[in-house]
């Protein structure tokens, strides 16, 4: 009773503090100032996106170039994840034997009726190309690598779970993981090495909504699609695969 | 699109309460789930309400009357006046990957747990002092 | 290639990236990479402190935008100092560690030592970044890490453990989300400098709002009372280089941006009080409860949580002197509560049980690591010809220039429960009865043994030559006073 | 005037939602709960100009975190009240004490 108390009184609390913050925070209300002499980084963005980085969506541009490093860092923070998600679900494989259910399949499965599989088979590729297509096209469009790599994980979790048999090739995905994370660091130290400045874009940029401009960003932009697709598809494969416990 | 922006401009006060109010209802709710849920599951799934509530508060607070996404399409290069602040909606794309990494870590967690316990009770899983 | 602050964070995550691949090539790949890579954050620190000593502070810009708008890293002697001790700390955890985990198979290895190579990186990211956004991202690799870590060994009280402590961290990063956002809102910015530099500005009401999830959500990260029930279960569960890295890594990460937020970002008068009576009860509360443990890594932890406390409340007395004590007590107790997880969790090891009980008469099995526990036992209690002395010292003279009697008599009656419980446990190594038993089975490798000799060394030396390491801190405590300095340096390039 | 009423309905729903979410006593229904707190919430950054979030949470909300949370249900149990019967106290060891 006196934690229900407690805890009441803590919510209204924050509710409170909340609502009466936000109210001298009005929506709607232009706080980036002028675009011309920048006073806050918004201003900034917007004025320097279009104009020396040529990416249309600034959102990329901020995400993957201003704070680009923001951006390595969540990245990391995907792979931590994922890792630490094996780590928390490995087992030895001693258990594993002890159980003696190694070779048996107790993962997660739709009702396996052929209009399932058929489907999925046809909306896999479809899936995967979308996801590619938005993260070759996240400094012209919205969406970028994470959702790109967001909704190419969605396609390999449809497969998994509508087909029993399929399995993610590991060696393929352990080198894709690897090599994406590489890459995008890759691309900072080349930064660092050529210009003085980690992540920093070349001179090159192109013209304002073509395909290719923007310098790095595009490329950057990929291996995180690709790094975000591996990591998410890691994880789902191994929450995915998780034997029940022995009823 | 168009119709959007002047509605929300001429309502800006109703918009005003229904975002914020939304908001922080939702960060209410996810911080009751978290201190007064008994399941862990509910628990995880209060943490993610109440993430999801600081981030709408985060697009919320970058939106501007009349603007429009920070995308410079073609044909509107010059339309930086009258775009929303990209950086709330750029640290709010990196707070979702992160927070469904703490979720995804919960729940492997929380998987763990029913292992050793067969419960996912917090009542009973008093090993430790909560 | 000249050596820049972000070799830090680049040189551990290409590393991490790499293990995977680099397993596959040489099995122990997984165990010796993450040595490298931390020998040479090492090898940063040295050369960054003597370019700081030389040319002033550092503060390297990314992506190639200059301060406020892109992210920067700034190494003053103050974030220099300690990102130093926590490269080399790491370092010397990952020594220890480095056979300790001889018994994990393949798989594991490579998550362990991935997870806590990206721990310290983490903490040197917290501490080198001038951004707080940034910051919130290098909480959340070290709490990710850490989540994992606690529960790494799979048993039901580590899962437990990680848990809650992952619960008390998605609490902290809401909150610090909630400070960020609205000192963004009232400030347009996100970096540090520029945030200080426009706090006079921002409305009282706000700045006050803001500071306090501010103070919830980095009190967590520092162990604040009534914030840090998750530490001495997350303390107790993890393996054991892990602990080691709580106390003397993560917690100095979390102290150290907590002061930042507090002494650069804010201007807000009185927080100063609320840190010292926080610190206060903290650290009365702690060693309070560490008397009751009866499981010994408990103990430690909870005399961490102490010793945070007067780190805490010598911050908030505030002078340049007690701002020199604090530094000096977290470096001590860095090295101190390192030195005595990795001797006590030699003693779990061999006696397969945590209790403080088990340790009768241990030291006729175990006597180097008996030696080094009752050597950081005194240490810690602040005897005086050991390194803690000094720290105490400081700390009391500068409460009494302040005129604070009752943190003078609060933190003497402190060291009288110190004093009880940890000779309680040295008494039972040496004195009491031993019980019947085979010779030690694990013994320390030399490795471990190298590590913890050479934590020891720096106890006695330091608390012999002080002076050796003094001026570094003094130096560190005049960067951490001087604001406006940080400020126009950081600022500078702008205009 | 009917976007605002569709703002208004949207923001009714996405509380009913979370409420429903943490009342609902079949886990399964609270995170479909959840599931539609993600949607509601992916058209209302759409509304306030953020498509990008908009498909980031699309993706990540409604798609992955339900199905992660369905395979902890799945691995776990679906009510929420059910507990566990058998002493839970009987694994407890010396060690931990």
């Amino acid at each position: 009773m006196l934690k229900k108390l407690i805890v009441f009184l803590l919510i209204a609390t924050l509710g409170y503090t909340l609502a009466v913050t936000l109210s001298s925070i009005p929506i709607g209300k232009n706080r980036i100032g002028s675009i011309e002499n920048p006073e806050t980084v918004a201003a900034y963005y917007l004025d320097k996106s279009p104009n020396d980085l040529k990416v249309a969506n600034t959102i990329t541009a901020v995400v993957v170039n201003f704070r680009g490093f923001d951006t390595l860092g969540e990245v990391s923070v995907l792979f931590l994840a994922a890792t630490g998600l094996a780590s928390i679900l490995y087992r030895k494989e001693e258990e594993e034997e002890e159980e003696n259910i190694r070779h048996i399949s107790h993962r997660l499965n739709l009702p396996s009726s052929s209009l399932v599989q058929t489907g999925a088979k046809i909306l896999f590729p479809l899936i995967i190309v979308l996801g590619i297509y938005v993260f070759i096209h996240g400094h012209l469009t919205p969406g970028g690598g994470f959702q790109g790599g967001a909704i190419i994980a969605t396609g390999f979790l449809l497969m998994l779970v509508s087909y029993k048999g399929f399995e993610t090739n590991h060696k393929v995905m352990v080198w894709l993981e690897s090599l994406a994370g590489l890459g995008f660091v890759g691309v900072g130290v080349f930064g660092l090495v050529k210009y003085g400045s980690f992540l920093q874009n070349t001179g090159w940029t192109g013209n304002l909504n073509d395909l290719i401009s923007g310098g790095l960003i595009p490329l950057i932009y990929i291996f995180v699609g690709i790094k975000v697709a591996t990591e998410l598809t890691n994880i789902l494969d191994i929450l995915l695969n998780i034997k029940p416990r022995k009823k | 699109m168009m119709d959007f922006q002047t509605l929300f401009e001429q309502n800006i006060e109703i918009i005003t309460i229904a975002v914020y109010g939304t908001a922080i209802a939702l960060i209410v709710i996810g911080l009751y789930a978290v201190l007064m849920k008994k399941h862990l599951v509910k628990i995880v799934i209060g943490l993610s309400i109440m993430d999801a509530g600081i981030h709408l508060l985060f697009v919320a607070v970058g939106y501007i009357s009349g603007g429009t996404a920070p995308i410079f399409s073609p044909g509107s290069e010059n339309a930086a006046t009258t775009m929303v602040d990209p950086v709330p909606q750029a640290l709010v794309l990196t707070a979702i990957v992160i927070g469904f990494a703490v979720t995804a870590l919960a729940l492997s967690l929380v998987i763990r747990l029913y292992k050793h316990h067969h419960t996912a009770n917090i009542d009973q899983l008093n090993s430790l002092k909560w | 290639m000249v050596i820049t602050p972000v070799h830090y964070i680049v040189a551990p995550l290409i590393a991490a990236f790499a293990i995977p691949l680099l397993t596959k090539i040489h099995k122990d790949a997984a165990r010796i990479v993450p040595g490298i890579v931390l020998f040479y954050n090492v090898v940063i620190s040295f050369f960054l402190m003597n370019h700081i000593a030389e040319h002033g502070m550092i503060s390297e810009t990314l992506a190639g935008w200059e301060a406020p708008w892109g992210i920067n890293l700034v190494v003053t002697p103050f974030t220099g100092f300690l990102a130093t001790m926590v490269s080399i700390l790491g370092f010397i955890i990952w020594l220890y560690g480095y056979r300790f985990k001889r018994t994990l198979k393949g798989g594991e290895v490579k998550f362990y030592e991935i997870l806590q190579m990206m721990m310290i990186a983490g903490s040197i990211g917290i501490i080198i970044t001038g951004d707080i956004f940034n910051m919130f991202v290098f909480i959340e690799i070290v709490g990710i890490s850490a989540f994992s870590l606690t529960a790494f060994y799979r048993s039901r009280d580590g899962a437990e453990a990680g848990f809650k402590y992952l619960l008390i961290g998605g609490f902290a990063s809401a909150f610090l989300l909630l400070g960020i956002l609205i000192i963004y809102t009232q400030t347009g910015t996100l970096n540090m400098a520029q945030i200080a530099e426009r706090m006079p500005e921002v409305p009282q009401q706000m700045k006050i709002i803001a500071l306090v999830f501010f103070l919830v959500a980095l009190g967590i990260e520092a162990e604040m009372f009534p914030l840090n029930g998750w530490a001495p279960d997350a303390y107790s569960q993890a393996p054991s280089p892990t602990s080691a890295t709580f106390a003397a890594v993560v917690s100095v990460a979390g102290v150290y941006a907590l002061i930042r937020v507090v002494f650069t970002m804010f201007d807000v008068e009185g927080v100063n009080n609320y840190l010292m009576v926080m610190g206060f009860v903290t650290m009365l509360i702690a060693e309070i409860a560490a008397i009751s443990q009866k499981n010994l890594k408990r103990m430690l932890a909870y005399s961490s949580i102490g010793q945070v406390g007067l780190i805490l409340i010598s911050f908030g007395i505030g002078s340049n002197l007690a701002v020199f004590g604090a530094l000096f007590l977290m470096l001590n107790h860095s090295v101190i509560k390192s030195l005595l997880f990795m001797a006590g969790s030699y003693f779990i090891y061999n006696t397969d049980d945590k209790r403080i009980t088990a340790l009768n008469g241990i030291h006729k099995k175990l006597p180097i690591v008996s030696f080094f526990f009752a050597l950081g036992s005194l240490a810690i209690i602040g005897f005086p010809p050991f390194s803690g002395f000094w720290s105490k010292f400081y700390i009391l003279i500068s409460a009494a220039n302040e005129k604070y009697i009752f943190l003078i008599i609060g933190i003497l009656l402190v060291t009288i429960i110190e004093l009880t419980y940890y000779l309680r446990v040295v008494g039972r190594i040496y004195f009491a009865k031993e019980e019947e038993g085979e010779p030690a089975s694990h013994r320390p490798s030399i490795n471990a043994l190298v590590a913890m000799s050479s934590l020891a060394l720096f106890i006695i030396v330091i608390g012999v030559y002080p002076d050796l390491i003094m001026p570094h801190i003094q130096n560190a405590a005049d960067a951490l006073l001087d604001k406006t300095n940080y400020i126009q340096q950081i600022l500078s390039v702008k205009n | 005037m009917a976007i605002l009423i569709f703002l208004i309905v949207m923001a009714i729903i996405l509380i009913a939602a979370a409420i429903y979410s943490i009342m609902q006593k079949d886990l399964l229904f609270a995170v479909l709960g959840t599931g539609v707190v993600s949607l509601v919430l992916s058209i209302f950054f759409y509304m306030l100009q953020a498509p990008d979030v908009a498909i980031t949470e699309a993706a990540i909300g409604i798609a992955l975190t339900t199905i992660i949370f369905i395979i902890t249900i799945r691995n776990t149990t679906r009510d929420e009240n059910k507990y566990n019967d058998d002493h839970i106290n009987k694994f407890k060891t010396k060690k931990d004490a």
